[in-house]
């Protein structure tokens, strides 16, 4: 029968959008993000480090931090594991990080593991307030900082971007793909008292970064 | 309670659960009296009213075991390590 | 009639211009069905107070009348049913409840009507109704206790009435981080913020009630040349102006809790979010409950003024002393035409001067005590009053309220004034609670003779009138040092400024607990009716510690908690007991500080969202094929598949299963768990987590597994596949997903250290279907075409690899659940829905079907494969006859404790499978074995049904169980005794395999 | 007279249970026991409390002889909680033993016995256990006459809801043991639950409400009531109550314990039994033993009073969530433990958030009930879940200990089989399964399957 390509499902995709008219908080779904898990083998964590590095121009970051260099991110998520991103959506970006350090590190992909929203917008910190356990403020919690924690009952990975144009502050949150809707649910009742949008794409009215 | 995670920071409690006296360690299963020696690291506590080496996991952290030494009285965190020397250290 | 006019009928006790209500807005509100009129700032007791309305409630025991005691939370008496239907309240206090328009109260505990209460002939029997009269009573006939005492106490119990309805209201949390918090916003909390906050420090600062300034709002203080209440309103607009600060008004902060190494600790906190309006605005919550995390903590909680124990003091009318101020000079309210003062401390007197200066004639001040300064003595002189010094109340009369008191001078003469409010001042107890939720004891202050914080929990420090200095000038004083204190402690720099000048003031204060003399009921604790003589009851019968004293009276365990009266009785105990009120101690404290809405608790945590819903990425797809979903842990799965018209669930699950084992059919299998296993050391790892051997396993193969936990017993089944020298995939079941990875994060991290394994959960990347059926290959070789060759040879049974398939990365095992040729195929789970499709597509021309995870069980028991049912922690790999797999090559988790001989004992129950004698006979999971003939006792019971399916291939029912000595008892007879499901069913013992026991469909 | 002028007075029969009700029959009462038995107590009584009422109830005596130590006993007894007030109590009248002191760090009831949810109940599954609280059971049936003392034994009923098929066909399994053994069981489906509770969720439930599994002879207990009644009952037998004596130390001679050291001083006795539930381990240490116990603390929690409209216990069988409305109308309800070693009497708001949640999914009616106050208490989680009433392996020193969550229930048993024991020195039959050396031989007693991991038993 005719080999036609499967066709990517978003999990945020369909997800109703509670009646709360307002800008207070504007997320955007981060479909295209190809994500995989780095756990560095035993005893590698130096040439690991310094691979990553000439392949990929980043410094690995051996706590909590995000550092990106072009379309590529490590966000420490774990002693000495990190999540890996690019932006260009490819089933291949598993595949390429293998090939680069697959002998330094054990690789998995997880581009359909985790549901992830770029967040943002005037009243993001005080919604977030509702559901993360995390001291978000400007001054403790920085630019290109993660966190691993749970945000009301649901697994969740955050960390922060630049400020967006308007002063807002952007983030970005992973959870687990089977759990987006109850994440959903609880981020638009949080967000509802301050008005909550979605953009279908990062360029429309979100901060792109 | 807050417990400080040496990767994440201090977090809340409801980030971790608990597993007990950090004193385990699995016996020679080939010694002679590797049963009576299984029997006592399972099931026999110190328990102590006091400070208390304890084990904890970062379930919804860094999915890291820790040893917390935490004072049964009062509920005082002392002191929070990883269990050993992280492996490729 | 203007309707300047009505109010002044409306309310005739409300003075004009004072106070700080707004009375450009009159609120209309319900109380006991008549109408009133308030204004904007008042609660329901204030507004209640203009109304000269004085009865409000009637108490527990004795339902004697009660009116307003207080001003505040720490109210006993004044408690009602607030609005109606589901969103009815009982208890609450009308002294913090705020007025809004429309609001509805009814009174409680009374029946029919408030002013005639039958339940007031209970006081015919107060002499029966003693402490712990139950204790000694309802004992005989036995029978009768069930039948007309309880019931009968039942019917008496309780204040007011539930909805019983579910809350309507929504609710929330929030987490807040700061790095000072501050407890009350009186003088000394505003004082303390002030001062934290000019340091640039992140500060919050709560408040229960919804004005700041605390004592301010009720006195009339100066400080620094103007109001303070002025001076609050100043501050707040200062504090206003700080980014880094949080005013919460109407938060309680309810509970102190643990910190952690850095000092920083953990508090609960409940914010009234719209308790002020008649129903929560859109997107608004009732109220939020704050989890809050502060470096440091100023506790400025303020005090609590004490009652003093005489006869009739619980009679509408007798008002402490500082709520008689509040009304007056923050609701501009006169409780009362003819006013008299019993006071044992200086600042007493306040009420009298205050009530005076607004026009209220005070017809005597009793002082208990005989000495007081000249001070008050001159400034009595300026309002006509008569003054006894060392006289008491002894009495205070009136039926519904207070009309007369009686009064023993310092001579012993008796005298009676006619009056209508009497204020009470028994002096202050700082209000210590939220420094005790710890841990810490407080300590007796003989200067002021109360307790006082002691033993701090780390990083909180007390100012003001909490800390026990009473003075303004102190609560300011303390309060600004506190809060620089604390700023300074979490890094920034505090300029000192200079005090403030303000109005002095007397704080002398003398106990008297209780009046000797009294001849009628004196109240201990009002709400639960605990008078002297039951205090004294207690003490004779030996329940002489303060906690058995609570316990055995109830005193202190009504809804105020015995903040401001506890102390009276303890001291009562002390002097019958002849010790020492600080020999006695406290009671513990608990949270919450006052009580707190059991749904505040729960937050958005209700009905459909107690938990996160787990749905796998063919949840879509299979909503759309009719699928009847059930919960599975967190996740949803699907339990069949109704086609049009079908409704039986026994054959729509029979057609299922039929056609598997007839052509094809696919299920959804994701939310089975999978960890990907990596590294050097990967393959002895998996070798010392199961009891069997995966070092051995050839590369592109699978193999199943048995996971033991050390004390030897089955933790969790699965398979592992080889797909690299390396790297494992381990599947788990869909229930012990998360315990078997934290097991094994335990084993790497703790147990082996040294091993080079890397483990991750890749559960939620895969989207994974089980292909089952003599056509499985057929739909395969369709659907993947010649991305992988699936023939016998090429693919064998236990087969797996992985492969480049219409763009994405798959793999495909070749196991099998059902006993089947079957295959899983796994996808990235955003390609799940579309690889469903594809599947059902691609087996269109077999007749696929998809099926439910009763199929799935019902094929699972007709192979005899074991799942929770069998695996339920108590069993032995023996026990469910996999003893085989228990390698005797190497060392492995729960090896050796699985020889103690309890696990080993052969009497053990094993594994057996049971069809019913009679073929029609249904079967009932947890029905027991007995041998037939044998009673049904305990002593012979013989095992238990684990597991009951309708074979269809059989066409009747069969079961799995564990049997004592199962295996050799093949053949037998046994009854399958369920007396719960009202049955017994005649089974025989066969092997717990009834379908292809050879297994020739697997490898077909 | 008018119909409602009528029904007033019938209320006020109803209501004033006190002057009607018992007054009727008081007379009845008194006359009984009069001829029935002379004591050194005053009976309690309602003839003697109405008689007591003329006199401003000065005639009361101590409940209890607020005893000092003597030097020697033939049995102590540390702990002074239900379980060792009981054993006290059983000795005595069961034994005839009753040169016993019962030694109390605190006031009696400080511990446990003074602080839980008062649950009583016999619907346990395995053969080990079964008997034993059914026997429990049995003695709370009959307590008030054995105490002379209304400890409010009230069968209200115990309904576990179950939310799947699964957890249906466990609790059926359950059921039929206790059948098997007398004990009353009844399986209910959701229309039955519907029935008896009709303010649950049954419309939009996370997990929906399927069934329950009903014991209607389980129910509440006063607890202090029960702490304070043996004690009365014990003492008024002989026994030494001696509060404030905390056991700092065990007396040895020739490798047996023949004493105790006390802050009041040094009591010696031949045999000494250890009741001290969440304190079990820390007085075993004194002896050199280590026990396959945890202390762990649970949290409870009371509402504000409120009119009775929760007949039974109800427990929810998909969270962590169980709750009963006492006499004075308060909700006493509960979870699961915090989950880490303790001895603080206390827990952390996490538990309470997760206790509230499951009360919001089962009974959303109760949302706007006011918790009055929590508080927590220090469990003796063995490794099992199970009890141990044994020997110890020291000649003189026997221990009850290893009750978890559930060891309210057992008081009058758990006393019955420790009197036994040390009176004895042979296990009682319903307690056979009780032993110490079961974890080392494998017989364990395990309900939830949970394994060597006390705090989720
Ligand atoms: C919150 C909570 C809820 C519970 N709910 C239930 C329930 O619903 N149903 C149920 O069946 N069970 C329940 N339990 C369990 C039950 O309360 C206990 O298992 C039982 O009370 C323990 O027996 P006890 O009464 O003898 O213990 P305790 O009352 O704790 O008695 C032990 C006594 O020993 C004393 N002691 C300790 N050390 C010393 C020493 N060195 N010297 C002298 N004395 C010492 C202590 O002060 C204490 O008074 C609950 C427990 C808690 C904490
Ligand atoms: N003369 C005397 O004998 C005497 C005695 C006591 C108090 N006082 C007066 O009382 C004042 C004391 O000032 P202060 O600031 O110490 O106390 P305060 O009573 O003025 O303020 C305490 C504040 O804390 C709030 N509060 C209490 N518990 C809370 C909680 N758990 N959560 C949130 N808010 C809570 C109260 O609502 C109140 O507003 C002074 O003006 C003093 O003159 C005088
Ligand atoms: C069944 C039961 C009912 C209770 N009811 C109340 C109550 O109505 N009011 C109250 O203040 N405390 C009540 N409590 C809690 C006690 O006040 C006290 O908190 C508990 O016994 C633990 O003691 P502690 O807090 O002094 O440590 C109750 C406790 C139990 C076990
Ligand atoms: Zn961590």
């Amino acid at each position: 029968m005719a080999d036609d390509a499967l066709t990517a499902r978003a999990p945020f995709g369909g997800l109703a959008i509670s009646a709360a008219p307002g800008n207070g908080v504007r997320v955007a779904e981060r479909g295209g993000l190809a994500l995989a898990t780095v756990h560095v083998r035993r005893g590698q964590i130096t040439a690991l480090t310094e691979r990553v590095r000439a392949r990929f121009g980043i410094e690995l970051p051996p706590g909590p931090h995000r550092r990106v260099a072009g379309d590529v991110a490590f966000a420490g998520i774990a002693p000495e594991a990190w999540l890996a991103s690019s932006e260009e959506d490819s089933n291949g970006f598993a595949r390429s990080l293998e090939a680069a350090i697959g002998d330094l590190a054990s690789v998995a992909d997880q581009s359909s593991g985790y549901a992830v929203l770029r967040m943002t917008g005037p009243k993001l910190r005080e919604t977030l307030a509702k559901i993360l356990p995390l001291d978000l403020h400007p001054r403790v919690f920085l630019p290109g900082d993660v966190a691993s924690t749970i945000a009301s009952h649901v697994g969740a990975t955050l960390w922060r971007l630049e400020d967006g144009a308007d002063g807002s502050p952007v983030f970005e949150i992973a959870v687990f793909r089977s759990l987006a809707g109850s994440f959903w649910h609880c981020l638009a009742s949080s967000a509802a008292e301050f008005g909550f949008a979605r953009r279908e794409t990062l360029s429309s009215g979100m901060p792109n970064q | 309670m807050r417990i400080q995670c040496p990767y994440c920071g201090e977090r809340d409690l409801s980030e971790f659960a608990y597993h007990g006296d950090a004193a385990f360690r699995r016996p020679d299963p080939d010694a002679p009296d590797a049963a009576a020696r299984f029997f006592e690291a399972l099931y026999l506590r110190e328990n102590p009213a006091g400070p208390h080496e304890e084990l904890w996991y970062h379930a919804s952290g860094c999915r890291s075991w820790l040893r917390v030494t935490r004072n049964t009285r009062t509920h005082e965190i002392l002191a929070v390590s990883f269990p050993k020397p992280s492996a490729s250290a | 009639m203007n309707a300047r006019e009505q109010q002044e009928v409306a309310q005739p006790n409300r003075l004009a211009g004072a106070g700080r209500i707004d009375r450009s807005r009159p609120l209309s509100f319900r109380f006991d069905g008549r109408r009133y009129t308030g204004f904007a700032g008042d609660t329901l007791a204030s507004a209640l107070l203009a109304a000269n309305v004085r009865l409000v409630g009637r108490s527990f025991k004795y339902h004697r009348p009660r009116g307003i005691l207080t001003a505040g939370s720490e109210e006993p008496n004044a408690l009602v049913e607030l609005r109606d239907g589901a969103r009815r309240e009982a208890n609450t206090r009308a002294t913090v409840a705020e007025l809004y328009d429309g609001l509805d109260a009814r009174s409680q505990n009374r029946w029919p009507s408030l002013a005639l209460d039958v339940g007031a002939a209970s006081s015919l029997f107060a002499p029966l109704l003693v402490a712990g009269f139950y204790y000694k009573t309802f004992m005989w006939p036995a029978a009768l206790w069930e039948k007309l005492y309880e019931p009968a106490i039942r019917r008496a119990a309780g204040l007011g009435r539930a909805s019983q309805e579910a809350d309507p209201d929504s609710y929330e949390k929030a987490h807040a981080f700061c790095d000072v918090l501050i407890v009350g916003a009186g003088p000394a909390g505003l004082a303390a913020a002030s001062a934290a906050a000019s340091a640039g420090a992140r500060v919050i600062l709560c408040d229960e009630d919804f004005l700041l300034g605390g004592r301010l709002n009720s006195e009339r203080f100066e400080i620094d040349g103007m109001r303070g209440a002025s001076w609050a309103q100043q501050v707040e607009a200062e504090l206003r102006s700080h980014p880094e600060v949080r005013i919460l008004r109407r938060t309680t902060v309810f509970g102190t809790y643990d910190g952690g190494l850095s000092g920083a600790r953990s508090f609960g906190a409940l914010e009234r979010v719209a308790d002020h309006v008649p129903i929560p605005p859109a997107h608004q919550p009732r109220q939020r409950l704050w989890k809050i995390v502060a470096k440091r903590t100023v506790l400025t909680a303020g005090a609590v003024e004490r009652p003093i124990v005489f006869g009739g003091n619980d009679r509408p009318g007798v008002m402490m002393a500082s709520a008689v101020r509040t009304y007056l000079n923050r609701f501009g309210v006169v409780p009362g035409r003819r006013a008299a003062l019993f006071t044992t401390s200086d600042d007493g007197w306040k009420a009298a001067f205050d009530l005076a200066a607004v026009g209220v004639r005070v017809v005597a001040i009793i002082d208990a005590r005989r000495e007081v300064a000249p001070a008050l003595l001159a400034a009595a002189e300026h309002i006509e009053t008569q003054v006894l010094c060392g006289a008491q109340v002894v009495d205070a009369h009136g039926a519904r309220g207070l009309d007369r008191i009686t009064v023993r001078d310092h001579a012993g003469e008796r005298v009676q004034f006619r009056v209508d409010v009497l204020a009470v001042s028994g002096g202050w107890n700082p209000s210590v609670a939220l420094s005790t939720h710890v841990g810490g004891r407080p300590r007796w202050a003989d200067t002021i003779a109360a307790f006082v914080p002691d033993g701090m929990p780390r990083g909180m420090v007390v100012a003001g009138a909490a800390g026990g200095s009473f003075t303004l000038a102190d609560a300011l004083r303390e309060g600004a040092a506190a809060g620089a204190e604390a700023a300074q402690a979490t890094g920034f720099t505090t300029v000192p400024r200079p005090d403030l000048p303000v109005s002095d003031e007397l704080t002398a204060v003398v106990p008297l607990w209780s009046v000797e003399a009294s001849e009628s009921k004196a109240f201990v604790d009002f709400q639960h009716d605990v008078t002297c003589e039951d205090v004294a009851l207690a003490a004779r019968e030996g329940f002489r510690s303060v906690e058995h004293l609570k316990r055995y009276t109830t005193l202190g365990m009504a809804t105020d908690q015995g903040r401001a009266s506890s102390i009276n009785g303890h001291a009562i105990m002390a002097a019958l007991t002849e010790r020492a009120i600080p020999e006695l101690g406290t009671t513990t404290s608990r949270p919450p500080y006052t009580p707190v809405a059991l749904a505040a608790f729960a937050g958005i945590h209700r009905g459909k969202h107690f938990k996160p819903t787990r749905l796998t990425s063919g949840h879509a797809w299979a909503e759309a094929r009719g699928a009847t979903f059930m919960e599975s842990g967190d996740w949803l799965r699907a339990q069949w598949f109704a086609a049009p018209g079908e409704t039986d669930w026994l054959s729509i699950v029979s057609r299922e299963v039929k056609t598997v084992r007839s052509g094809v059919g696919v299920c959804d299998v994701s939310t089975l768990g999978k960890i990907d296993i990596q590294g050097q050391g990967a393959a002895s790892f998996l070798d010392r987590v199961y009891s069997n051997l995966f070092s051995t396993l050839p590369i592109g193969r699978v193999r199943y597994g048995l996971m033991l936990r050390e004390d030897g017993l089955v933790m969790d089944d699965g398979t592992s596949a080889r797909l690299a020298p390396r790297h494992y995939i381990m599947s788990t079941t869909t229930a012990n997903a998360a315990k078997v990875m934290r097991h094994l994060e335990h084993a790497r991290q703790v147990l082996w250290p040294e091993l080079d394994v890397q483990i991750v959960s890749v559960t939620e990347q895969w989207a994974q279907y089980a292909i089952a059926g003599p056509n499985a290959r057929h739909l395969l070789e369709r659907l993947l075409g010649d991305a992988i060759d699936v023939s016998n040879s090429a693919f064998p049974y236990l087969a797996c690899a992985e492969f480049a398939w219409r763009g994405v990365t798959a793999r495909l095992f070749r196991i099998s659940f059902s006993g089947e040729l079957a295959y899983e195929l796994a996808v990235p789970a955003r390609f799940g829905d579309s690889a469903i499709r594809a599947i059902l597509s691609a087996g269109e021309p077999f007749g696929v079907v998809p099926y439910g995870i009763e199929a799935l069980s019902v094929m699972r028991i007709e192979k005899g494969h074991v799942t929770g049912n069998e695996l339920n922690g108590t069993t032995t790999a023996a026990d469910v006859g996999l003893g085989r797999m228990m390698s005797t090559k190497k060392d492995f988790i729960g090896r050796v404790l699985a020889q103690r001989p309890g696990l080993a004992d052969p009497d053990r129950p094993q594994l057996i499978g049971i069809r019913p004698v009679d073929p029609s006979a249904r079967l009932y999971g947890g029905a027991h074995f007995l041998k037939l003939g044998e009673e049904a006792t305990l002593a012979n019971d013989q095992g238990y049904v684990t597991s009951v399916a309708f074979s269809p291939m059989l066409g009747h029912w069969i079961g799995l169980g564990l049997l004592v000595r199962g295996r050799e008892r093949r053949g037998e007879r046994l009854r399958a005794h369920s007396p719960v499901r009202g049955g017994e069913v005649e089974v025989e013992v066969v092997a717990p395999v009834f379908f292809d026991p050879d297994g020739a469909r697997l490898h077909g | 007279m008018s119909v409602d002028a009528a029904k007033c007075i019938f209320d006020i029969a109803e209501i004033q249970f006190v002057g009607r009700a018992v007054a009727i029959i008081g007379g009845t009462i008194c006359r009984l026991y009069h001829s029935a038995e002379a004591v050194a107590l005053m009976h309690y009584s309602i003839f003697n409390l109405m008689r007591q009422a003329l006199s401003g109830h000065r005639g009361w005596g101590p409940a209890w002889r607020d005893a000092t130590p003597k030097s020697t006993y033939d049995v102590v007894i540390i702990g002074g909680g239900g379980h060792g007030l009981a054993t006290a109590h059983y000795l005595a009248k069961v034994h005839g033993i009753s040169n016993v002191a019962v030694l109390e760090r605190g006031w009696i009831g400080s511990g446990n016995a003074g602080r839980n949810t008062t649950i009583i109940r016999s619907n346990y599954l395995l053969p080990g256990n079964n008997p034993f609280y059914e026997w429990s059971m049995k003695l709370w049936e009959g307590l008030e006459q054995d105490l002379n003392y209304n400890a409010m034994v009230s069968q209200r009923g115990v309904l576990n809801i179950y939310h799947s098929d699964a957890q249906r066909d466990t609790y059926a399994r359950r059921g039929n043991a206790m059948r098997m053994h007398g004990v009353d069981a009844e399986l209910l489906d959701a229309a039955g639950v519907r029935r008896m509770l009709p303010f649950l969720d049954y419309e939009s439930a996370r997990f929906p409400i399927h069934g329950g599994l009903l014991q209607r002879r389980g129910g509440t207990a006063r607890h202090d009531a029960v702490v304070w009644g043996f004690a009365r009952a014990a003492s008024d037998r002989g026994v030494d109550i001696i509060q404030n004596c905390e056991v700092t130390g065990f007396i040895r001679a020739a490798g047996r314990i023949v004493g105790v050291e006390t802050t009041r001083g040094a009591i010696r006795a031949s045999k000494i039994g250890m009741a001290v539930a969440g304190s079990s381990s820390r007085v075993a240490a004194l002896a050199g033993l280590t026990l396959p116990i945890e202390s762990h603390v649970l949290q409870a929690f009371v509402s504000e009073a409120i009119k009775p409209f929760i007949a039974g216990v109800v427990t929810f069988g998909a969270g962590h969530f169980y709750i009963s409305q006492s006499d004075k109308g308060g909700l006493v309800f509960g979870g699961d433990l915090d989950g880490y070693n303790s001895y603080a009497q206390r827990g952390n708001l996490p538990t309470v958030e997760d206790v509230c949640e499951g009360a919001m999914a089962l009974m959303p009616a109760i949302g706007r009930v006011r918790v009055l106050r929590s508080w927590g208490g220090v469990m003796d989680m063995s490794m099992d879940g199970s009890p141990i009433i044994d020997r110890t392996g020291i000649e003189g020193l026997y221990l009850n200990a290893g009750w978890c969550y559930g060891g309210f229930k057992a008081t009058p048993a758990s006393g019955w089989c420790f009197a036994h024991l040390l009176a004895r020195d042979e296990s009682h039959e319903v307690a056979r399964a009780y032993r110490l050396d079961r974890f080392a031989s494998g017989h364990l007693i395990d309900e939830r399957g949970v394994g060597a991991q006390p705090n989720l038993h």
